[in-house]
Protein backbone atom coordinates (compact mmCIF):
# COMPACT_ATOMS: atom_id res chain seq x y z
CA UNK A 1 0.00 0.00 0.00
CA UNK A 2 1.03 3.94 -0.31
CA UNK A 3 0.55 6.05 2.57
CA UNK A 4 1.38 9.89 2.27
CA UNK A 5 4.11 10.99 5.72
CA UNK A 6 4.44 14.71 6.50
CA UNK A 7 7.12 15.98 8.46
CA UNK A 8 7.34 19.11 10.63
CA UNK A 9 9.75 20.91 12.98
CA UNK A 10 13.40 18.71 13.48
CA UNK A 11 11.75 16.14 12.16
CA UNK A 12 11.61 18.12 8.51
CA UNK A 13 14.69 19.44 8.79
CA UNK A 14 16.11 15.76 9.30
CA UNK A 15 14.18 14.55 6.55
CA UNK A 16 15.18 16.70 4.40
CA UNK A 17 11.30 17.18 3.26
CA UNK A 18 8.20 18.29 4.76
CA UNK A 19 6.32 15.22 2.74
CA UNK A 20 6.60 11.81 1.14
CA UNK A 21 5.00 9.29 -0.54
CA UNK A 22 5.89 5.51 0.86
CA UNK A 23 5.14 2.43 -0.54
CA UNK A 24 5.23 -0.29 2.34
CA UNK A 25 4.67 -3.06 3.55
CA UNK A 26 4.27 -2.31 7.49
CA UNK A 27 0.63 -2.12 8.93
CA UNK A 28 0.71 -0.22 11.93
CA UNK A 29 2.33 3.93 12.84
CA UNK A 30 5.14 2.23 14.73
CA UNK A 31 6.68 0.11 11.61
CA UNK A 32 6.24 2.87 9.40
CA UNK A 33 8.07 5.34 12.13
CA UNK A 34 10.80 2.36 12.29
CA UNK A 35 10.76 2.63 8.46
CA UNK A 36 11.00 6.12 8.27
CA UNK A 37 14.25 6.33 10.70
CA UNK A 38 16.55 4.05 8.82
CA UNK A 39 16.08 6.15 5.64
CA UNK A 40 16.31 9.51 7.65
CA UNK A 41 18.24 8.75 10.76
CA UNK A 42 15.86 9.96 13.30
CA UNK A 43 17.47 10.61 16.88
CA UNK A 44 13.92 9.78 18.85
CA UNK A 45 12.02 6.88 19.77
CA UNK A 46 8.55 6.87 19.61
CA UNK A 47 8.52 7.65 23.39
CA UNK A 48 9.49 11.19 22.74
CA UNK A 49 6.88 11.45 19.65
CA UNK A 50 2.92 10.95 18.65
CA UNK A 51 1.69 10.25 15.67
CA UNK A 52 -1.53 11.50 14.06
CA UNK A 53 -3.37 9.74 11.17
CA UNK A 54 -5.73 11.14 9.25
CA UNK A 55 -5.82 14.64 11.55
CA UNK A 56 -6.32 12.74 14.50
CA UNK A 57 -4.11 11.84 17.11
CA UNK A 58 -3.81 7.92 17.30
CA UNK A 59 -1.64 5.02 19.53
CA UNK A 60 1.56 3.91 17.90
CA UNK A 61 -0.78 0.13 17.23
CA UNK A 62 -2.89 2.41 14.73
CA UNK A 63 -3.41 0.04 11.39
CA UNK A 64 -2.74 2.15 8.74
CA UNK A 65 -4.51 1.84 5.71
CA UNK A 66 -3.56 2.84 1.71
CA UNK A 67 -3.82 6.37 1.02
CA UNK A 68 -3.68 7.26 5.31
CA UNK A 69 -1.74 10.84 5.60
CA UNK A 70 0.49 9.79 8.86
CA UNK A 71 2.15 12.60 10.74
CA UNK A 72 4.98 11.97 13.56
CA UNK A 73 4.66 14.49 16.10
CA UNK A 74 7.72 15.95 17.53
CA UNK A 75 7.61 17.87 20.81
CA UNK A 76 5.20 21.09 20.29
CA UNK A 77 6.20 24.66 21.08
CA UNK A 78 3.48 26.85 20.64
CA UNK A 79 2.65 29.93 22.67
CA UNK B 1 -16.99 33.42 15.18
CA UNK B 2 -14.41 30.44 14.87
CA UNK B 3 -13.46 28.73 18.31
CA UNK B 4 -9.35 28.30 17.12
CA UNK B 5 -8.09 29.32 14.14
CA UNK B 6 -4.39 29.75 12.76
CA UNK B 7 -3.31 32.92 11.18
CA UNK B 8 -0.85 34.05 8.68
CA UNK B 9 -1.49 37.57 9.45
CA UNK B 10 -1.09 39.52 12.04
CA UNK B 11 -3.48 38.96 14.92
CA UNK B 12 -5.76 42.02 14.98
CA UNK B 13 -6.53 42.52 18.60
CA UNK B 14 -9.54 44.04 18.46
CA UNK B 15 -11.53 42.25 16.13
CA UNK B 16 -10.64 39.29 18.34
CA UNK B 17 -11.89 41.16 21.35
CA UNK B 18 -15.54 41.28 19.81
CA UNK B 19 -15.65 37.36 19.57
CA UNK B 20 -15.85 37.35 23.25
CA UNK B 21 -18.93 40.08 23.84
CA UNK B 22 -21.79 38.49 25.72
CA UNK B 23 -24.25 40.83 27.28
CA UNK B 24 -24.52 38.32 30.61
CA UNK B 25 -20.52 38.50 31.08
CA UNK B 26 -19.09 40.27 33.96
CA UNK B 27 -15.66 38.94 33.34
CA UNK B 28 -13.79 39.32 30.38
CA UNK B 29 -9.86 37.89 30.13
CA UNK B 30 -7.26 37.90 27.64
CA UNK B 31 -3.76 36.56 27.33
CA UNK B 32 -1.31 37.55 24.62
CA UNK B 33 1.79 35.59 24.00
CA UNK B 34 4.13 37.65 21.86
CA UNK B 35 7.43 37.18 20.50
CA UNK B 36 10.22 38.38 23.22
CA UNK B 37 13.91 39.88 23.00
CA UNK B 38 15.40 36.75 24.74
CA UNK B 39 14.96 33.68 25.76
CA UNK B 40 17.09 30.98 28.00
CA UNK B 41 19.77 33.82 27.82
CA UNK B 42 19.84 33.97 24.45
CA UNK B 43 19.08 37.36 22.48
CA UNK B 44 16.04 36.62 19.47
CA UNK B 45 16.03 38.07 16.57
CA UNK B 46 13.07 36.88 15.00
CA UNK B 47 10.78 33.24 14.86
CA UNK B 48 8.74 30.92 12.99
CA UNK B 49 5.86 28.86 13.67
CA UNK B 50 4.73 25.87 11.86
CA UNK B 51 2.28 24.18 12.17
CA UNK B 52 0.22 20.81 11.28
CA UNK B 53 -2.75 22.97 9.83
CA UNK B 54 -5.36 20.67 10.24
CA UNK B 55 -4.85 18.78 13.41
CA UNK B 56 -4.01 22.34 14.91
CA UNK B 57 -7.44 23.42 13.87
CA UNK B 58 -9.09 20.34 15.46
CA UNK B 59 -7.22 20.40 18.68
CA UNK B 60 -7.67 24.29 19.67
CA UNK B 61 -11.07 23.78 19.10
CA UNK B 62 -11.38 20.85 20.99
CA UNK B 63 -9.83 22.47 23.80
CA UNK B 64 -11.81 25.85 23.69
CA UNK B 65 -14.73 24.28 23.42
CA UNK B 66 -14.20 22.07 26.78
CA UNK B 67 -12.88 25.34 28.41
CA UNK B 68 -16.53 26.40 27.65
CA UNK B 69 -18.15 23.39 28.85
CA UNK B 70 -15.71 23.33 32.07
CA UNK B 71 -16.07 26.55 33.36
CA UNK B 72 -19.37 27.38 32.36
CA UNK B 73 -18.08 30.44 30.00
CA UNK B 74 -20.43 32.82 27.93
CA UNK B 75 -17.63 32.82 24.80
CA UNK B 76 -14.35 31.82 24.24
CA UNK B 77 -11.93 32.02 20.88
CA UNK B 78 -8.70 31.37 20.34
CA UNK B 79 -6.03 32.10 17.92
CA UNK B 80 -2.04 31.22 16.89
CA UNK B 81 0.22 32.85 14.10
CA UNK B 82 1.84 30.53 11.81
CA UNK B 83 4.79 32.10 9.50
CA UNK B 84 7.43 34.52 10.74
CA UNK B 85 7.48 36.90 13.86
CA UNK B 86 9.87 39.72 14.81
CA UNK B 87 10.04 41.02 18.37
CA UNK B 88 6.53 42.45 20.28
CA UNK B 89 4.34 40.26 17.52
CA UNK B 90 1.50 38.54 18.68
CA UNK B 91 1.83 35.02 18.70
CA UNK B 92 -1.08 33.43 20.73
CA UNK B 93 -4.21 34.97 21.89
CA UNK B 94 -6.65 33.74 24.27
CA UNK B 95 -10.15 35.17 25.17
CA UNK B 96 -12.51 34.44 27.70
CA UNK B 97 -16.09 35.90 28.80
CA UNK B 98 -17.55 34.41 31.57
CA UNK B 99 -19.91 35.42 34.50
CA UNK B 100 -17.40 36.04 37.34
CA UNK B 101 -13.63 36.66 37.44
CA UNK B 102 -12.74 32.93 38.89
CA UNK B 103 -13.64 31.16 35.91
CA UNK B 104 -12.68 33.59 33.39
CA UNK B 105 -9.18 33.89 34.93
CA UNK B 106 -9.15 29.96 35.19
CA UNK B 107 -9.93 29.10 31.61
CA UNK B 108 -8.04 31.40 29.60
CA UNK B 109 -4.72 29.82 31.87
CA UNK B 110 -6.28 26.56 31.13
CA UNK B 111 -6.69 27.16 27.61
CA UNK B 112 -3.22 28.64 26.77
CA UNK B 113 -1.45 25.76 29.05
CA UNK B 114 -3.62 23.21 27.22
CA UNK B 115 -2.92 25.04 23.52
CA UNK B 116 1.12 24.80 24.31
CA UNK B 117 0.72 21.35 25.46
CA UNK B 118 -1.70 19.50 22.75
CA UNK B 119 -1.80 21.32 19.54
CA UNK B 120 1.16 20.91 16.93
CA UNK B 121 2.70 24.01 16.19
CA UNK B 122 6.32 24.50 16.56
CA UNK B 123 8.82 27.52 17.00
CA UNK B 124 12.36 27.86 15.23
CA UNK B 125 13.78 30.99 16.89
CA UNK B 126 16.24 33.00 15.28
CA UNK B 127 19.34 34.45 17.52
CA UNK B 128 21.34 37.23 16.86
CA UNK B 129 24.77 35.25 17.00
CA UNK B 130 23.40 33.33 13.86
CA UNK B 131 22.19 30.02 15.18
CA UNK B 132 18.29 29.05 14.95
CA UNK B 133 16.53 25.91 16.37
CA UNK B 134 13.17 24.71 16.88
CA UNK B 135 12.03 24.41 21.13
CA UNK B 136 11.41 22.55 22.84
CA UNK B 137 8.20 22.61 25.32
CA UNK B 138 10.46 23.59 27.99
CA UNK B 139 12.29 26.57 25.57
CA UNK B 140 14.91 24.43 25.13
CA UNK B 141 16.65 23.82 21.92
CA UNK B 142 15.90 20.60 20.58
CA UNK B 143 19.46 18.45 20.51
CA UNK B 144 20.58 18.19 16.79
CA UNK B 145 17.89 20.70 15.45
CA UNK B 146 20.56 23.68 15.21
CA UNK B 147 21.59 24.55 12.00
CA UNK C 1 1.62 56.50 32.42
CA UNK C 2 0.06 56.32 35.72
CA UNK C 3 -0.49 52.86 37.64
CA UNK C 4 -4.19 53.73 38.34
CA UNK C 5 -6.75 55.95 37.52
CA UNK C 6 -10.47 57.08 37.90
CA UNK C 7 -11.84 57.27 34.68
CA UNK C 8 -14.86 59.81 34.13
CA UNK C 9 -15.38 59.03 30.50
CA UNK C 10 -15.35 55.52 28.86
CA UNK C 11 -12.14 53.24 29.06
CA UNK C 12 -10.60 52.83 25.75
CA UNK C 13 -9.11 49.55 25.71
CA UNK C 14 -6.86 49.78 23.09
CA UNK C 15 -4.75 52.99 24.69
CA UNK C 16 -4.88 50.97 27.81
CA UNK C 17 -3.16 48.33 25.96
CA UNK C 18 -0.07 50.31 25.17
CA UNK C 19 0.60 50.76 28.44
CA UNK C 20 1.72 47.15 29.20
CA UNK C 21 4.24 47.29 26.06
CA UNK C 22 7.66 46.04 26.89
CA UNK C 23 10.02 43.84 24.96
CA UNK C 24 10.67 42.06 27.30
CA UNK C 25 7.61 40.58 28.03
CA UNK C 26 6.30 37.40 26.44
CA UNK C 27 2.88 36.94 28.38
CA UNK C 28 0.66 40.03 28.69
CA UNK C 29 -3.07 39.07 30.58
CA UNK C 30 -5.77 41.88 30.38
CA UNK C 31 -9.04 41.47 32.47
CA UNK C 32 -12.36 43.28 32.12
CA UNK C 33 -14.70 43.93 34.43
CA UNK C 34 -18.60 45.08 32.58
CA UNK C 35 -21.52 45.75 33.67
CA UNK C 36 -23.96 42.50 33.44
CA UNK C 37 -27.45 42.66 32.79
CA UNK C 38 -28.19 40.87 36.32
CA UNK C 39 -26.89 40.13 39.92
CA UNK C 40 -28.14 38.06 42.20
CA UNK C 41 -30.91 37.32 40.33
CA UNK C 42 -32.23 40.83 39.86
CA UNK C 43 -31.97 42.44 36.21
CA UNK C 44 -29.71 45.51 35.93
CA UNK C 45 -30.29 48.61 34.00
CA UNK C 46 -27.38 50.70 34.51
CA UNK C 47 -25.50 51.67 37.48
CA UNK C 48 -23.20 54.28 39.19
CA UNK C 49 -19.52 54.07 40.51
CA UNK C 50 -18.95 56.57 43.09
CA UNK C 51 -15.25 56.73 44.58
CA UNK C 52 -13.21 58.97 46.87
CA UNK C 53 -11.14 59.98 44.53
CA UNK C 54 -7.98 60.76 46.73
CA UNK C 55 -7.91 58.03 48.21
CA UNK C 56 -8.48 55.44 45.64
CA UNK C 57 -6.06 56.77 43.56
CA UNK C 58 -3.09 56.05 46.19
CA UNK C 59 -4.38 52.94 47.07
CA UNK C 60 -4.74 51.91 43.49
CA UNK C 61 -1.44 52.90 42.63
CA UNK C 62 -0.11 51.25 45.77
CA UNK C 63 -1.59 47.67 44.71
CA UNK C 64 -0.52 47.97 41.16
CA UNK C 65 2.73 49.06 42.14
CA UNK C 66 3.02 46.21 45.16
CA UNK C 67 2.23 44.13 42.35
CA UNK C 68 5.01 44.78 40.15
CA UNK C 69 7.50 44.39 42.55
CA UNK C 70 5.12 40.95 44.01
CA UNK C 71 5.65 39.00 40.64
CA UNK C 72 8.27 40.77 39.06
CA UNK C 73 6.54 42.77 36.30
CA UNK C 74 7.56 44.24 33.32
CA UNK C 75 4.67 46.58 33.30
CA UNK C 76 0.72 46.90 34.83
CA UNK C 77 -1.79 49.14 34.41
CA UNK C 78 -5.17 49.69 35.75
CA UNK C 79 -8.51 51.71 35.49
CA UNK C 80 -11.29 52.29 37.15
CA UNK C 81 -14.93 54.32 36.01
CA UNK C 82 -16.43 56.57 37.65
CA UNK C 83 -20.03 57.62 36.91
CA UNK C 84 -22.87 56.32 35.26
CA UNK C 85 -22.32 53.52 33.04
CA UNK C 86 -25.45 50.75 31.73
CA UNK C 87 -25.06 47.02 30.15
CA UNK C 88 -21.67 46.15 28.57
CA UNK C 89 -19.70 49.13 29.64
CA UNK C 90 -16.18 48.50 31.04
CA UNK C 91 -16.30 48.91 34.64
CA UNK C 92 -12.42 48.22 35.19
CA UNK C 93 -9.70 47.37 33.20
CA UNK C 94 -6.42 46.18 34.73
CA UNK C 95 -3.40 44.68 32.52
CA UNK C 96 -0.08 43.27 33.18
CA UNK C 97 3.12 42.25 31.08
CA UNK C 98 5.50 39.62 32.34
CA UNK C 99 7.92 37.22 30.84
CA UNK C 100 6.39 34.20 31.80
CA UNK C 101 2.72 33.85 31.66
CA UNK C 102 2.31 32.68 35.18
CA UNK C 103 3.37 35.43 37.01
CA UNK C 104 1.01 37.31 34.73
CA UNK C 105 -2.08 35.63 35.62
CA UNK C 106 -1.43 35.61 38.53
CA UNK C 107 -0.62 39.52 38.64
CA UNK C 108 -3.45 40.71 37.26
CA UNK C 109 -5.61 38.23 39.19
CA UNK C 110 -4.26 39.49 42.51
CA UNK C 111 -4.37 43.25 41.02
CA UNK C 112 -8.23 42.89 40.61
CA UNK C 113 -9.54 41.23 43.92
CA UNK C 114 -7.15 43.58 45.87
CA UNK C 115 -9.10 46.45 44.15
CA UNK C 116 -12.10 45.05 44.86
CA UNK C 117 -11.42 44.75 48.83
CA UNK C 118 -9.21 47.42 49.20
CA UNK C 119 -10.00 50.96 46.69
CA UNK C 120 -13.11 53.38 47.87
CA UNK C 121 -15.23 53.10 45.23
CA UNK C 122 -18.41 52.08 45.42
CA UNK C 123 -21.57 50.65 43.18
CA UNK C 124 -25.12 51.85 42.94
CA UNK C 125 -26.90 49.40 40.91
CA UNK C 126 -30.56 50.46 39.25
CA UNK C 127 -33.19 47.45 38.90
CA UNK C 128 -35.62 46.76 35.87
CA UNK C 129 -38.46 46.70 39.36
CA UNK C 130 -37.18 50.66 40.07
CA UNK C 131 -35.27 49.62 43.15
CA UNK C 132 -31.77 50.63 43.38
CA UNK C 133 -29.03 50.08 45.64
CA UNK C 134 -25.61 50.25 47.23
CA UNK C 135 -24.13 47.27 47.30
CA UNK C 136 -21.81 45.00 49.98
CA UNK C 137 -18.69 43.22 48.24
CA UNK C 138 -20.56 40.24 48.06
CA UNK C 139 -22.95 41.50 45.52
CA UNK C 140 -25.78 41.95 48.12
CA UNK C 141 -27.77 45.01 48.72
CA UNK C 142 -26.45 47.04 51.70
CA UNK C 143 -29.57 46.69 54.06
CA UNK C 144 -31.33 49.98 54.49
CA UNK C 145 -29.92 51.67 51.61
CA UNK C 146 -32.73 51.15 48.84
CA UNK C 147 -34.51 54.06 47.66
CA UNK D 1 -11.29 72.89 66.08
CA UNK D 2 -13.05 72.41 63.24
CA UNK D 3 -12.96 69.66 59.98
CA UNK D 4 -14.40 68.30 57.19
CA UNK D 5 -16.47 65.22 56.64
CA UNK D 6 -17.17 63.43 53.62
CA UNK D 7 -19.74 61.01 53.07
CA UNK D 8 -19.93 58.35 49.72
CA UNK D 9 -22.51 55.33 49.09
CA UNK D 10 -25.03 54.39 52.10
CA UNK D 11 -23.47 56.96 54.30
CA UNK D 12 -24.60 60.17 52.17
CA UNK D 13 -27.44 58.41 51.37
CA UNK D 14 -28.82 58.52 55.24
CA UNK D 15 -26.48 62.20 56.01
CA UNK D 16 -28.08 63.39 53.11
CA UNK D 17 -25.39 65.19 52.12
CA UNK D 18 -22.08 64.04 50.65
CA UNK D 19 -20.02 66.67 52.93
CA UNK D 20 -19.90 69.15 56.16
CA UNK D 21 -17.71 70.94 57.95
CA UNK D 22 -18.02 70.35 61.80
CA UNK D 23 -17.06 72.25 64.89
CA UNK D 24 -16.20 69.41 67.23
CA UNK D 25 -14.57 69.01 71.08
CA UNK D 26 -13.50 65.35 70.10
CA UNK D 27 -9.99 64.22 69.54
CA UNK D 28 -10.19 60.77 67.54
CA UNK D 29 -11.68 59.47 64.31
CA UNK D 30 -13.73 56.86 66.34
CA UNK D 31 -15.39 59.55 68.80
CA UNK D 32 -16.10 61.78 65.64
CA UNK D 33 -17.90 59.16 64.30
CA UNK D 34 -20.08 58.52 66.97
CA UNK D 35 -20.92 62.45 66.95
CA UNK D 36 -21.67 62.11 63.43
CA UNK D 37 -24.06 58.93 64.30
CA UNK D 38 -25.93 61.02 66.86
CA UNK D 39 -26.73 63.78 63.68
CA UNK D 40 -27.56 61.13 61.17
CA UNK D 41 -28.84 57.71 62.57
CA UNK D 42 -26.11 55.40 60.81
CA UNK D 43 -27.05 52.35 61.22
CA UNK D 44 -23.37 50.74 61.15
CA UNK D 45 -20.94 50.45 64.28
CA UNK D 46 -17.07 50.78 63.33
CA UNK D 47 -16.23 47.48 62.91
CA UNK D 48 -17.96 47.73 59.84
CA UNK D 49 -16.19 50.22 58.25
CA UNK D 50 -12.75 51.98 58.03
CA UNK D 51 -11.78 55.32 58.14
CA UNK D 52 -9.63 58.02 56.27
CA UNK D 53 -7.84 61.29 57.44
CA UNK D 54 -6.50 63.61 54.73
CA UNK D 55 -6.50 60.84 51.65
CA UNK D 56 -4.79 57.71 53.93
CA UNK D 57 -6.49 54.80 56.08
CA UNK D 58 -5.52 55.27 60.09
CA UNK D 59 -6.84 53.64 62.99
CA UNK D 60 -10.06 54.42 64.85
CA UNK D 61 -7.89 55.55 67.73
CA UNK D 62 -6.28 58.21 65.20
CA UNK D 63 -5.47 61.77 66.96
CA UNK D 64 -7.60 64.47 64.28
CA UNK D 65 -6.57 68.26 64.23
CA UNK D 66 -7.86 70.90 63.13
CA UNK D 67 -8.97 71.21 59.14
CA UNK D 68 -8.67 67.49 58.62
CA UNK D 69 -10.43 65.66 56.45
CA UNK D 70 -11.74 62.65 57.03
CA UNK D 71 -13.95 59.98 55.23
CA UNK D 72 -15.78 56.80 57.10
CA UNK D 73 -15.38 53.99 54.57
CA UNK D 74 -18.67 51.43 53.72
CA UNK D 75 -17.79 48.35 52.87
CA UNK D 76 -16.17 48.98 49.54
CA UNK D 77 -18.03 46.96 46.34
CA UNK D 78 -15.68 48.43 42.62
CA UNK D 79 -14.67 46.00 40.11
Amino acid sequence: MSVKILYFASLADRASCSEESVDTQSTTANSIYEEACLRHGFPSGIDKLRVAVNGSFVSWEFEVNDGDEIVFIPPVSGG
Amino acid sequence: MSLFRLSAEAIDLETERHAIDHPAAGAFVAFEGCVRDHNDGRRVLALDYQAYARLAEAEGARIVQAAIERYELHRAAAVHRVGSLVIGDVAVWVGVSASHRGAAFNACRWIIDQIKADVPIWKNEHYADGDSGWLHPDGSVVSGSIE
